[in-house]
């Protein structure tokens, strides 16, 4: 019943979008090959769903999970080493911000010439786009813990190990999620930017470039309705899951 | 203040260990393109060395030919000539920091909205999450196009680009930032019944300060490549991007590589600058080293 | 008859945990009369802060009424008609500790605020350290900052929740008198929270004595004793009487749990 | 008068006509104001033109097709190339020599709009291209080379006049190639032409000036044809990015010069459903046109460029 | 004699702020034998903390020599020699009571965490408190579980910073006597932060009188009482004289800075 209430306000929103699309199509003539109607790239979802599930496991499934998921374990990681060696915070940490934006449009090319003509590429795409944002939260979130709870870590001699899962970790977790967040979305044009610079001939990405090249503006149209959906949802977990592991912080209080 | 004392050596020691793991990693990866070129050398370990590590079309091209290319573009032309890769800098440079500056607006302006209202935090925040899942690559050139039409062309449509990637990791972080006070702050703040513009001011700025330079941190990087980015569907004729695209379209690996360490030291320069800003404010604000 | 400043009627507040519901206050019948001074006084844990806190209007009531200055707890605290000193300091760790004295002053608009920052930083004894910030205070420290930060904007009526709890004897009771002699010139209206006995007779003219679980008052002590006490007073038969009574009625209270 | 042309790729030698027309103020003198955008990758004319970015583009004829099937009417006016530049090369040592060694290959293919005459052609020789075996195998080539240099790929598209001379210039020597030209395979399909929106044509005004347009241009491409040198030297000096190489623009001209030779403007009817025909029959699970497209070109700009 | 379980010579420290530096402590001397039972007793801000927190290693003196078991302070630490009470309680507030107080148990690796955990905070009795979460709990509780969790591991040399604070004088007392209960029965060595002077005697072998600006110590008082003293010993005529001379010294050190 919550869930629910929760759900009417933005859908009121989004019915009040589409509507004014849909008038705004119809009364100014917009060129279908820039804006196609609502009601247009509806029928194309409808017809076209086999096609949009095949691109849905050819980009979702095989590109994006996999590269959030190293992604943000490669930042967590880095993060963690920097802060564990001070070596490496003090020499790795500037060169990684150097990584933080790799622009997608070079680097996609070379990473098809590294990895081949598969999907390796584009989840390499998705863990550098994935990684730097998870590096500086998670860097943010381990100084995150108050002094009087490092120094009691400090009075119990815990290893550097043990204070990271009992204090640090927890304590960064509202950083740490913010980044899987951020990322969720990020992964989801990396993938789909990817495929536009890829060698693979199915996906989302892909599916758009050659829309775009026939004028079929409603089958982009139909593949972005999908991203945003699938964008959301994913979102959507990860806001569930933050709200079950980080109960315990005051955003949480009202 | 500490690290930044202390950084050279290390910064030092890691690059020279990355130079070395390059300059191994050119030999097998430009193995495929280079083979010919070893035999007609004659083979043999030197053969093989300089021609991995010598290769105008190379799957890696090693340090030095990266650092040659630099050289030849950024100090032996004028900067303000076309073929300078510094010209192009300045042009990504530009609208990445209107569009970062917007960004960071916008985005702390939803954030704000979005907490001290339940009912638009409910409305806008599944929208504002659904526009990040659309791919700008995919519908930049439909707004480049729009607004060209409405008479805007130049910089502004690559900075609302990168205005549009940036402002999302503000919000996300501002959020959460402005709803960090503790209840016993919000308490103290309610007893005065502060208003919220005040509360807004006293307190829930000054919590949410590392979350908004965490986020200012992202969204520089990423206003960047939004830049980047931009600048493909606008005909791609001057910037990191044009030269990103157009090397890559002409085969000129050099041009492609130098241009992406040109890109990733103004990222570097950027995520730096924000936070050297970070310290300073943290000392004026008297957080505790 | 002064009139009624706070007026409570079968007040009751249950939160609802994860596990099993706490009855943090229930029943509470409690009239504060314009220019008291109260004490709460109880264990641990048996609603002192709770109630406090729902005069502040920072906690709602489950059941029963509650009106401060006539009005509803909530358009009390819009009128800005109180002061709270929280149990834990709270101080804003961006703040230098003149800054945090300020902090209400900003709020409410309040004038000459650099002269009413000095006048109570001396007050609790801290002129000197108004460029330091939290952090580089000791606990006590602290709490006393928090004191001249709820005095700075001269409420009518102040709640303080444990306000001398990290204190010395000899700064507690010199502020004990401070607070006294400020009580008696302004005719301030005070609910004060504490764990000593001979503080709470000292200073009150009504005494309540809490017991927990749940969270209810057991007796209400009116003292009746002369407006201008010192601190020898405190050898005084009456205020040993009183102490002894104040002291069997926590027992009492006490005695319900063990 | 003003007028914007909007290219479908990126400032070189392709366009050198209009580039040199621009210069050397053949536009000016036809009394013309003209802007040229350049393109990229991410830029389709078509959609600059219906946005109203552009009075007239340079595109090729399969998707400016597309376009007028999606209800977006325009219009072929001009077309200064007469022969399509479009090949697959491949190396030779994967012992292709002819089409039907094809089978089981990794060909790399152009989309965006581009892969339709490679589709036809590969359905007319009756090879599957969804991965299945006996089939080619198809995968997306970006705008460069890379995958036929580096053998992820046995056979890349080209262009006679640019892509081609990468694979040259990355060290494989002509006699290890095998190039199969479109035009040869009877699938070529119409490139680099001008096209407006249909409703403008109906303003004479409009007509007069497209019409001053195209026969500037078209003294721009003869003269590039003439001096291929001095017009490569314009587009290097046009191309804002720097990254336009002299050597490689000479070449490329060359090339070009090659593809416009004999044209004066004027539509090839013949060439021009022999496009369609092949479309038609290019297939796939996205046809880019379903049918045979009526009043897709217009005589009225050239006959009045003819008569000035 | 017993062995020294802390040792310091000319110990101080000074605070470098940004306006004035702080001389938090100035040539303090001070031997702690082993089992005796230490106050520090002194005004708000005079070092007591901080002198605790050089103890646990915390804090680097500025000058002077500090041993710890024999140790310095950093090899007394690796070696987990002490259990700290902070001034303030510390809970980590996405872990349960019990959590909390299992909290050192899980890091020392000690067996029988369960039964350990339900001891102690029966002792501070919280016992139905343990699916909690900190922010559900009073300020009281929460310092009293922070004590739980200090005594949970079973240290040789407690520090305790203002257990009992934040508590009520009834369940103060109790403590107070558990307290000297554990300490006879288990000989540990505790260093123990208060402000009231009762208590200080109630509980001490040795009450250290502090003054601050600069922090020092101005009296050392060994107290020489029977060990098993019960509470009536309050009313003794030694504990009255002892308690006299604690609030002299207090008195002595405060006048120095009004
Ligand atoms: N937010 C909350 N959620 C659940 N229970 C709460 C909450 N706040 C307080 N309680 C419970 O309510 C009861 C009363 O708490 P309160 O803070 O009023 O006690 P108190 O009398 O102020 O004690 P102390 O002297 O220790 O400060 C306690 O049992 C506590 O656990
Ligand atoms: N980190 C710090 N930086 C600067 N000054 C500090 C710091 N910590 C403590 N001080 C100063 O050192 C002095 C002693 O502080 P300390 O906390 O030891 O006092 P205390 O005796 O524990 O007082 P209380 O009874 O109020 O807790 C105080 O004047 C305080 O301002
Ligand atoms: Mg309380
Ligand atoms: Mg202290």
């Amino acid at each position: 019943m919550k869930a629910l209430r929760n759900l009417f306000a933005p859908a009121l929103l989004g019915v009040a979008i589409l509507v004014i699309w849909e008038a705004a199509c119809r009364a100014i003539p917009i060129p279908q090959v820039l804006l196609p109607a609502p009601s247009v790239i509806g029928a194309r979802i409808a017809t076209e769903i086999p096609l949009l599930a095949y691109d849905f496991l050819k980009t979702v499934i095989q590109a994006v999970i996999p590269g959030w998921i190293i992604g943000c374990a490669a930042g967590l990681v880095v993060a963690l080493l920097c802060d564990r060696f001070d070596f490496l915070k003090r020499g790795l940490l500037p060169l990684g911000n150097f990584f933080s934006v790799l622009p997608l449009v070079g680097v996609a090319p070379i990473m098809v010439m590294w990895f081949g003509t598969g999907v390796a590429p584009n989840i390499a795409v998705v863990v550098i786009m994935t990684f730097f944002p998870m590096l500086v939260n998670a860097l943010a979130g381990l100084q995150a813990s108050s002094h009087l709870e490092r120094d009691l870590m400090r009075s119990y001699n815990a290893s550097w190990m043990q204070a990271l899962t009992s204090l640090r970790l927890p304590a960064a977790m509202p950083f740490i999620f913010n980044a899987l967040k951020i990322n969720s979305t990020l992964a989801m044009i990396g993938a789909i930017v990817a495929e536009f610079f890829g060698t693979r001939i199915a996906g989302m990405g892909f599916r758009m470039q050659t829309g775009f090249g026939s004028m079929s503006l409603d089958l982009v149209w139909a593949e972005i309705a999908v991203a945003a959906v699938v964008g959301s949802l994913f979102y959507a977990l990860l806001v569930l899951a933050e709200r079950a592991v980080t109960f315990w912080h005051p955003s949480y209080r009202v | 203040m500490k690290t930044e004392r202390g950084q050279a050596i290390p910064v030092l020691v890691i690059c020279l260990i990355l130079v070395v793991v390059w300059y191994l990693a050119c030999i097998p990866m430009n193995a495929v393109v280079a083979e010919a070129k070893i035999a007609a050398a004659g083979g043999g370990f030197a053969a093989t060395l300089t021609e991995s590590w010598n290769h105008a079309r190379p799957v890696i091209p090693a340090p030095h030919q990266i650092a040659a290319d630099l050289w030849a573009t950024v100090f032996t032309i004028a900067p303000w000539a076309k073929k300078s890769l510094l010209y192009h800098c300045w042009v990504t440079l530009s609208s990445t920091l209107v569009g970062f500056i917007l960004g960071t607006l916008l985005g702390i302006g939803l954030a704000i909205l979005i907490v001290h209202s339940k009912l638009l935090s409910k409305a806008l925040m599944p929208w504002i999450i659904a526009s990040q899942t659309i791919p700008i690559l995919a519908i930049a050139p439909m707004i480049i196009v729009v607004l060209g039409a409405m008479g805007f062309t130049g910089l502004l449509p690559k900075a609302l680009i990168s205005t549009y990637l940036c402002f999302f990791p503000v919000t996300i972080g501002m959020v959460k930032g402005l709803m960090s006070p503790d209840v016993i702050h919000r308490d103290l703040m309610h007893t005065y019944n502060a208003s919220a513009a005040e509360t807004l001011w006293k307190l829930r700025l000054p919590a949410s300060v590392p979350y908004l330079f965490t986020s200012l941190k992202i969204a520089i990087a990423i206003a960047l490549t939004g830049a980047i980015v931009g600048e493909l569907p606008t005909g791609a004729v001057a910037g990191i991007g044009a030269r990103l695209l157009i090397g890559s379209y002409n085969g000129l690996t050099m041009m492609i590589w130098s241009a992406l360490v040109a890109g990733s030291v103004m990222a570097a320069s950027l995520v730096w600058l924000v936070g050297y800003a970070e310290r300073k404010t943290l000392a004026r604000m008297g957080v505790r080293a | 008859m002064a009139a009624a400043v706070i007026e409570a009627r079968d007040l009751s507040l249950t939160f609802q945990t994860a596990d099993s519901p706490v009855y943090a206050l229930s029943k509470v019948n409690l009239t504060v009369n314009d220019g008291d001074f109260v004490s709460f006084i109880g264990p641990s844990g048996c609603g002192k802060t709770t109630l406090l806190r729902v005069i502040a209007d920072l906690e709602q009531a489950t059941s029963g009424s509650i009106t401060v200055n006539g009005l509803s707890p909530h358009d009390a605290r819009l009128a800005r008609s109180y002061g709270y000193v929280f149990q834990a300091p709270g101080l804003f760790p961006w703040r230098t500790v003149e800054k945090n004295v300020g902090l209400p002053l900003e709020i409410m608009g309040i004038g000459d605020a650099a002269e009413r920052v000095k006048r109570n930083l001396d007050l609790v004894n801290l002129g000197g350290f108004e460029k330091k910030f939290p952090w580089q205070l000791s606990g006590g420290m602290q709490q006393r900052v928090s004191i001249a930060r709820a005095l700075a904007f001269d409420p009518r009526l102040l709640l303080m929740d444990e306000p001398f709890g990290a204190l010395d004897e000899i700064v507690r009771d010199k502020l004990n008198q401070q607070l006294l002699e400020l009580w008696e010139r302004t005719a301030k209206t005070v609910v004060f929270v504490t764990h000593s006995i001979p503080e709470a007779v000292f200073l009150s003219t009504k005494i309540v004595v809490m017991s927990p679980r749940p969270g209810r008052i057991i007796d209400v002590i009116e003292t009746n004793l002369p407006r201008d006490r010192t601190l020898d007073f405190r050898e005084a038969p009456e205020f040993l009487k009183l102490a002894h009574r104040v002291r069997e009625g926590l027992k009492a209270g006490h005695s319900y749990e063990d | 008068e003003a007028v914007t042309i909007q290219l479908k790729w990126v400032t070189q030698a392709q366009f050198a006509g209009y580039f040199v027309a621009q210069a050397k103020g053949f536009y000016k003198e036809a009394g013309l104001d003209v802007t040229i955008k350049p393109g990229g990758p991410d830029v389709n004319p078509q959609q600059v033109l219906a946005g109203g970015g552009a009075d007239v583009v340079v595109d090729w004829m399969p998707s400016a097709l597309a376009t007028r099937e999606k209800g977006q009417p325009v219009v072929n006016i001009a077309q200064p190339f007469k022969k399509s530049g479009m090949m697959l090369t491949c190396r030779a040592e994967t012992g292709i020599k002819a089409p039907t060694d094809f089978k089981d290959k990794t060909l790399g293919v152009w989309f965006f709009g581009n892969e339709y005459p490679f589709m036809a052609w590969m359905s007319r020789l009756g090879y599957k291209t969804d991965g299945s075996a006996g089939g080619v195998k198809v995968i997306k080539q970006g705008f460069n080379v890379d995958p036929l240099i580096q053998k992820q790929a046995d056979c890349v598209s080209t262009m006679t006049y640019n892509e081609y001379w990468q694979v040259i210039d990355a060290g494989i020597a002509a006699d290890q190639l095998v190039t199969f030209k479109y035009e040869d395979q009877g699938v070529a399909t119409l490139e680099d032409g001008l096209y407006v929106m249909e409703d403008k044509l109906k303003d004479a005004a409009f007509v007069e000036t497209m019409a001053k347009f195209v026969k500037a241009s078209m003294k721009g491409w003869d003269y590039a044809r003439a001096n291929n040198d001095e017009s490569a030297q314009i587009v290097v000096d046009a191309d804002a990015s720097g990254a336009a190489a002299i050597d490689h623009q000479k070449r490329m001209m060359g090339e070009i010069s090659k593809l416009t030779e004999g044209s004066d403007g004027t539509l090839d009817t013949a060439a021009a459903d022999r496009t369609v025909e092949t479309l038609l029959s290019s297939g796939g699970e996205a046809p880019v046109i379903t049918k045979k497209p009526e009043g897709a070109w217009s005589t009225a700009v050239m006959d009045k460029a003819k008569g000035m």
